[in-house]
């Protein structure tokens, strides 16, 4: 087996070295009746050729991001990542090493933490991020535990314009740890009275701006009404790009700042791996879950970087950590980090400001069709859209026309009449003027 | 020559991507555009090439060398996962586009739980755990929820003081009180008369015992399938932590020894990279009496019509009973498809010999120092690692750490060190089956002769290791007093021409 | 532009600091009506986006090898290459180093370079190799001119067997430099006589086997004549992997072996970059083209490699080189010898085996072909086969059918009416029983 | 830790690659199986992994580091130009499948022969030598084909002792006389009125001249376009070797300058990656005078049929008379793909500025440290690269070889040396257009220290130097002496147990 370096007299010799006659007395302690004897009832070892034939049969039967126009988003987004980014991340040094426990020999990862940290903490405006979280929607739940440790109260409200998926991580999460939540009702407008929520009882209060239907939303006099309560603003985001063009949650007051930064540096992978953002203010860090990267100096004076505050974490605090998390999202922030070092601000405003225009020109044609109504007044990259009939149905015509439109709403929240008929639109810089075109063209006819 | 943060360029006006800017147009932010400063630089393609080249050149990797921590298993990463992962129809699908345009990618998921099942002798297995700890917190969810739907709130959970932390935190996320459970002194396995007192001192109030097997002494619990009685009899769960499931892959199967849920990291067994801390992925495979109780989003076995993906609760069927959702989308695709070409790549004979080899090369390296380093429970067979302590180093004045950081200098990274917590100045050590005997042969010279250094008196080699590493030793407390989480821009007086 | 670091403040601040007005200034000696004013009539800078779009719409024109079934080889073989080899050529360290010229810190560049050239030694049988050519057919060139050099004679006999484009290489060549050649005419069969030809101002007879219609050839008769007549046989093979299963042209008297080494390691690439192999006599060495790699000490005493015999080479020698060559085909080489070090022996002859069998198989169902008869009863993977009619037609016709079965002869020597119906056919181990079938069928289908 | 040779592995038995292998079969090989034994060792893939990244991390590399090798052009590798030349439609397609499936590869052939000959502006471009060497061989052998075909046959080639070691190879490979032409004293270009009378002096009797332009001092040669009018006069050809066209594409071009011929570099003027030592790619710009002659295969421009790949003589049509063929198939397609999706990246506009940033970082270079080390030119602008001499280190003990060896220490690669040969202890120093203002500066200051520590006496910074790289100074002599090129197998008395 090719992965395997030991001969079958290497495996004699050692045996014999070892004082066994066989391997299997190494397995002594495995009970009599629970050992397998003979193979597992699955494929043998095949070859590369064999395993490359197979799974690109299987990968071909689905219908990549980049070989059609699309228009998905609602919490993964289609961006060009230059090929640099992932030409790095694939080296051995970083792809093939373990997490940085023994710092002397780990500062290429460490370091590059530290610079993830510092750019996550910029972005979001806010004083501290930590080195990752698996993706944006565990980080919220996460974030929700840690206002409760903060607050020491245990009531979450939820926005209805929370991506959906989310809420119900959130939400399962709450329930099986006998906290509360409230969670408020599907909000495609921004319209939605989440002040009347809050209250004394509320330990902090989650809305996603953009939200899931694409809305902007004031944070502002949330955040007023949450300190008022001594509740906390979990400010939410699935489009980091986002942060390139709009103000950041930090200037608006929030507490934690968490979201999804697949949109840098990571491809779509069919939902993961991904890398959840977390920031927050200096004061709560002793409260933050997940690894956090730190200067230091070494024996001989010179600047280095370790990992830090570890007395939060599982290995060390066991039963009274801040979090059982272990893994961070390690090689998706490497490429995130790697991605916006390249972008700069610069970079990624731009980057934010054709999302925008191309969002604002696909509004514009999709306006223009019969019976369709735009229902987001102020948005990025993403909107949505009322059609008039299943936005289910229209998105599966629009497949078979080799279009993929965008997401229907009641794939998320199936059941609910009002609706049936949205479907969230997002564009990137990947769409061009003819993909928009093909879309509103496509759309007219299935409407037709 | 020194690295400097990319913060330190100071390319705060440029970009190092080109983009072709539209024409001009009304923009529709209603009003929510930035108005702060964001200062992130921009490096030109050929600079950040070369920050993150040199960065990489300052860490260890398995690719490099060989990476003896214990429990984390560091082995082969083979390419050919990494090339199928970036198959565009893996690598560039959506979540959310029409399942009509993604059965291959169903079939892949659906594939791969099938393989986790087979192998674990079990018929359900929740795919979307995001690492190893997501994993035991799904499987203690189930746990939880099944109680619930038997009317029952039990409190306690059952974890040996040997546990990985992230078992008594998961149980305590979940508002459970951690009960310890005594270990033998000879061998530092569960003491099964002792397990059962505790059953019975906490009668009716035992959800679970979270176990790992083999356990972190790399020793596997000869009483496992009796523990899974006693722990049925009290109407709790056998939680198994699966992270040493590589030792005897091929070997039992964890649902013929009585285990409710195990949760699996494909970064372990099924050698996904760690990449310098994650991504991993952490399926559950759950026994017949937890499986109604799998998250969302599950795959459906449905007759003539294939596997079938069920995403909301609008979609349940009778008996389906998800206890919610870990995360949103489908978990770690990227990692299933390296996970999967894996294990095709082995087949079924493949993975036996892999759990034998690995079982083989841990007692090799035992058999080459146990003559010098000290065995806590005696010269034994042990599974895929070998745990020794420190009572070698008695006397000597060099501590574990010392002797980890020495190993530095001479190109190896350090053991598992202080870890398990049952016996004094662990050092845990996992060769894996990628090493060949001649690395082995080379690992164990080493490791004697830095032993007898140590106990030469020759201190120095050690106390002020590594000598030769990129960085000599941090200090970690002078990092946590006041920490330093972010970079400044330094003040003036101080800020370099 | 992504790939320039200076900003415009940078570039006039160093116009400043070098004390010019302008950039122009810098390029004052360049005459004035010889300089180009405005920019060239190309089209402006690209993002990567808009490049990838662009190349891949081109690449997506061509039908690549692994998407049908395929049996086209005449000197460029489809195999499959481990995705490791692939990986490692792209470190950083391997694929943007130069020359070793500066061999202290080179070393693994060097080191491979000595494993390569003891590796392809040890293929053909012969002394030493050096660190490899362009590709096999400028390699025969080298080869030629430097039997010449050794025998001091200038007539080069060249078998009928011979690639035909490695034939006109060497005739070209030959011709501008003066130097004699007596191609013999195509030999499908192996059945010339070239050992009448073999004079005493033979300087080398060039053999290739398997010949480029896959038969095999006997060396040792041809070796014992021109050895006879001071002559050097130089032996000539286009399928590296043929010398796993087959007798190196080293132990049947061969001076001079060269080759193509594409197979191993190596892509098809429309025909280039490939490695050339090039092996002798140790008493040929100081003759040889071409970089060599040899073993040393450092000042510590520490074995280490370095470039050596480079009196022979332009950069000292100048007019009295052994060849121009300056390039050697470093990446190609590192990709043959770490796909080489995967395989080892074993591996190769099992490789090797596969091609044979599939290479029989193939032949067996292409016999039974009304009308097509195999021309070769000792091949290795590759064979003639002869047609009723036009090869290039019916490889024409099995294109359509998505089938790439072989070289019509003509395409390579058009214009002779007894070589129009021969199609050469190669078969390595990427082509299945379900390929072969598929082969049989369509053909009969064509033929009909 | 020392990286054995693979053969020390001891492998010879196995082998790292899986195969499935037939059913027994009746072999075809006519009797010429194999008879003795082949010993190549088979590495398990961890093995091959780590031997192969460990080896490489020997290696310095643009990536790592300012590579100041003048002449040799080491500049950025986008990894854009590598992920291009491997789409399947590129990298996966045979050079004889059926012209009809590969028509997007001639397109590409034919885009990039277009950006070719419009930076050069001429009208032709023999596409398929191997590598600069290798045009510079086609260049000279469709002069020589013209000179026959005009029923000439003049023996002698000019070529300037600055000139790069190729270019006198070349011309004696065609069995061509070299005559050396005087360069002017003050700034090594070559001297207008010296040439003519080397013409006069052979009257008849000169094929070429071959010149390099930029010179390989740094120097454009400002009498070029009456050099070429003196050649043309003689009826001879005028040979450019494009080793340095970097520094004026976009600037000028060498059409409009009156050259015959010229090859052009990809590796060094479009960025394809050197690769240890290649492989290159050397396409040869023809002028109008040439073109009939250019070797198979070339691409035939037929009006609305587009482009046609002629490959062999049969396909000939009027005025097409090739000299034959410079290799097999069509040349070095991977490296095109690569350079056109350089020069598609770049633009007209971003090549332009890649050769203005060039030159202005050679002459950044150049004011930094004229003051200190020797222009033997004196401190005129130089163009793409600076050269300088040895005149600096004059009574300190301390050799060129000395100097760069111990820049080696410093962390950076030695500029070229000894090169060229005009000009005493040469140093020869070419940063590129990839390098930042940062990373020029720190490199000035480095030599400067350098420079001041050599002339402070401090001779054993440098006589000793390197110290700090995998290898101390190594021993040339004693590898030429006695080659070994091979690895033998250790007698049994000095083999390793």
């Amino acid at each position: 087996m090719r992965y395997l370096p030991l001969s079958n007299q290497d495996r004699a010799d050692m045996l014999t070295r070892i004082g066994v006659d066989s391997i299997d007395d190494l397995f002594a302690d495995i009970p009599q009746k629970a050992r397998l004897n003979g193979l597992m009832d699955l494929p043998r070892r095949a070859s590369e050729m064999q395993v490359e034939r197979q799974l690109s049969a299987m990968a071909s039967k689905n219908v990549s991001a980049s070989s059609v126009p699309f228009f998905v988003g609602a919490g993964a987004y289609k961006h060009h990542v230059p090929s640099t980014v992932d030409h790095l991340i694939q080296r051995s040094e970083f792809l093939t090493s373990y997490t940085p426990y023994q710092p002397e020999i780990t500062q290429g990862t460490l370091q590059y933490l530290f610079e993830f940290q510092t750019q996550v903490a910029r972005l979001t405006a806010m004083d501290v991020a930590n080195a990752s979280m698996y993706d944006g929607s565990t980080g919220t739940a996460e974030a929700v535990l840690m206002a409760h440790r903060v607050t020491k109260k245990k009531k979450a409200v939820l926005s209805g314009g929370l991506h959906p998926q989310y809420r119900e991580v959130v939400e399962g999460l709450s329930e099986l740890s006998s906290h509360d939540v409230v969670s408020m009702p599907a909000d495609p407008m921004g319209t939605e009275d989440i002040l009347a929520q809050i209250d004394d009882e509320t330990s902090c209060v989650v809305v996603q701006s953009p939200s899931f239907y694409g809305q902007l939303i004031d944070l502002k006099p949330i955040a007023e009404k949450a300190h008022a309560h001594k509740a906390l603003l979990i400010a939410v985001f699935t489009e980091v790009v986002s942060l390139g063009l709009m103000e950041p949650a930090g200037t608006q007051g929030a507490d934690i700042v968490v979201g999804e930064g697949q949109s840098i540096g990571n491809g779509l992978n069919f939902g993961g791996p991904y890398v959840g953002l977390f920031a927050t203010r200096q004061k709560y860090v002793r409260q933050m879950p997940g690894r956090l990267c730190g200067e230091t100096t070494d024996a001989d004076g010179k600047r280095g970087f370790v990992l830090t505050l570890s007395t939060r974490e599982q290995h060390i605090r066991r039963d009274k950590a801040t979090s059982n998390i272990c893994t961070n999202s390690g090689l998706c922030s490497l490429a995130f980090t790697i991605h916006l070092s390249l972008l700069g601000s610069k970079g990624l405003k731009q980057m934010a400001t054709i999302c925008h225009a191309n969002a604002v020109n696909l509004k514009k044609g999709l306006s223009g069709v019969a019976g369709v109504e735009v229902l987001n007044n102020a948005y990025f990259n993403e909107f949505t859209v009322k059609l008039p009939k299943s936005a289910d149905a229209v998105v599966e015509a629009l497949a078979a026309r080799g279009i993929l439109a965008g997401v229907p709403v009641s794939r998320l929240i199936p059941g609910q009449a009002d609706l049936e008929n949205l479907l969230v639109v997002a564009c990137t810089e990947v769409n061009t003027q003819e993909d928009r075109d093909a879309f509103v063209a496509a759309l007219k006819e299935v409407l037709a | 020559m020194e690295e400097p943060l990319i913060f330190e360029f100071g390319h705060f006006d440029t970009t190092g991507v080109d983009f072709d800017m539209p024409e001009a147009f009304e923009t529709e932010l209603g009003g929510f555009e930035r108005e702060d400063a964001l200062e992130l630089p921009g490096l030109a393609e050929p600079e950040a090439m070369r920050h993150y080249v040199r960065l990489s050149r300052n860490n260890y990797a398995i690719d490099s060398g060989l990476y003896p921590l214990g429990s984390c298993t560091m082995k082969h990463n083979p390419r050919l996962n990494e090339k199928m992962a970036r198959l565009p129809g893996f690598g560039d699908i959506h979540p959310l586009q029409p399942l009509s345009t993604v059965p291959g990618a169903i079939e892949l998921i659906d594939q791969l739980a099938h393989w986790l099942m087979t192998m674990t002798g079990t018929s359900a297995v929740a795919m979307s755990p995001k690492a190893g700890a997501h994993g035991e917190l799904c499987g203690m969810m189930a746990i939880k929820a099944a109680h619930t739907a038997a009317g029952r709130d039990p409190k306690i959970v059952l974890v040996p003081e040997s546990a990985h932390g992230t078992n008594p935190a998961t149980a305590a996320l979940l508002g459970y009180k951690v009960v310890n459970i005594d270990a033998r002194d000879d061998d530092g396995t569960v003491d099964l008369d002792a397990l059962k007192r505790t059953i019975a001192e906490h009668e009716g109030n035992v959800a679970a015992i979270m176990l790992t097997n083999p356990n972190t002494c790399g020793l596997f619990e000869r009483d496992i399938v009796e523990i899974a009685a006693a722990i049925h009899k009290a109407d709790a769960y056998f939680y198994c932590d699966g992270a040493n499931f590589n030792a005897i892959v091929g070997k039992a199967r964890p649902g013929d020894l009585g285990v409710d849920a195990m949760h699996i990291n494909l970064h372990k067994t099924f050698s996904t990279p760690h990449g310098g801390g994650g991504p991993g992925s952490g399926p559950v495979i759950l026994s017949d009496r937890l499986a109604p109780f799998a998250p969302l989003p599950f795959i459906r076995k449905d007759g003539e019509n294939g596997p079938v993906l069920v995403e909301a609760e609008a979609q349940l069927t009778d008996g389906e009973k998800p206890f919610g959702r870990m995360t949103a989308f489908h978990g770690q695709m990227g990692m299933y498809v390296r996970a999967l070409s894996y294990m095709m790549s082995h087949g079924s004979d493949g993975l036996k010999q892999a759990s034998e080899d690995a079982v083989l090369n841990a007692n090799y390296v035992r058999v080459g120092l146990q003559d010098l380093m000290s065995l806590p429970f005696g010269e034994r067979p042990c599974m895929h690692e070998v745990l020794f302590d420190d009572s070698f180093l008695k006397d000597t004045g060099v501590t574990t750490l010392d002797f980890a950081k020495a190993m530095i200098d001479e190109g190896y990274h350090p053991m598992t060190m202080y870890f398990p917590l049952v016996v004094h100045g662990a050092m845990l050590i996992e060769p894996t089956e990628s090493e060949s005997r001649a690395s082995l042969d080379l690992f164990v010279a080493t490791l004697r002769d830095l032993v007898m250094s140590a106990k030469d008196g020759q201190t120095d080699r050690f106390s002020g290791a590594p000598y030769f590493s990129p960085r000599r030793r941090l200090d970690e407390t002078k990092a946590a007093r006041k920490p330093i989480l972010t970079w400044e821009k330094p003040a003036p007086a101080q800020a370099a021409e």
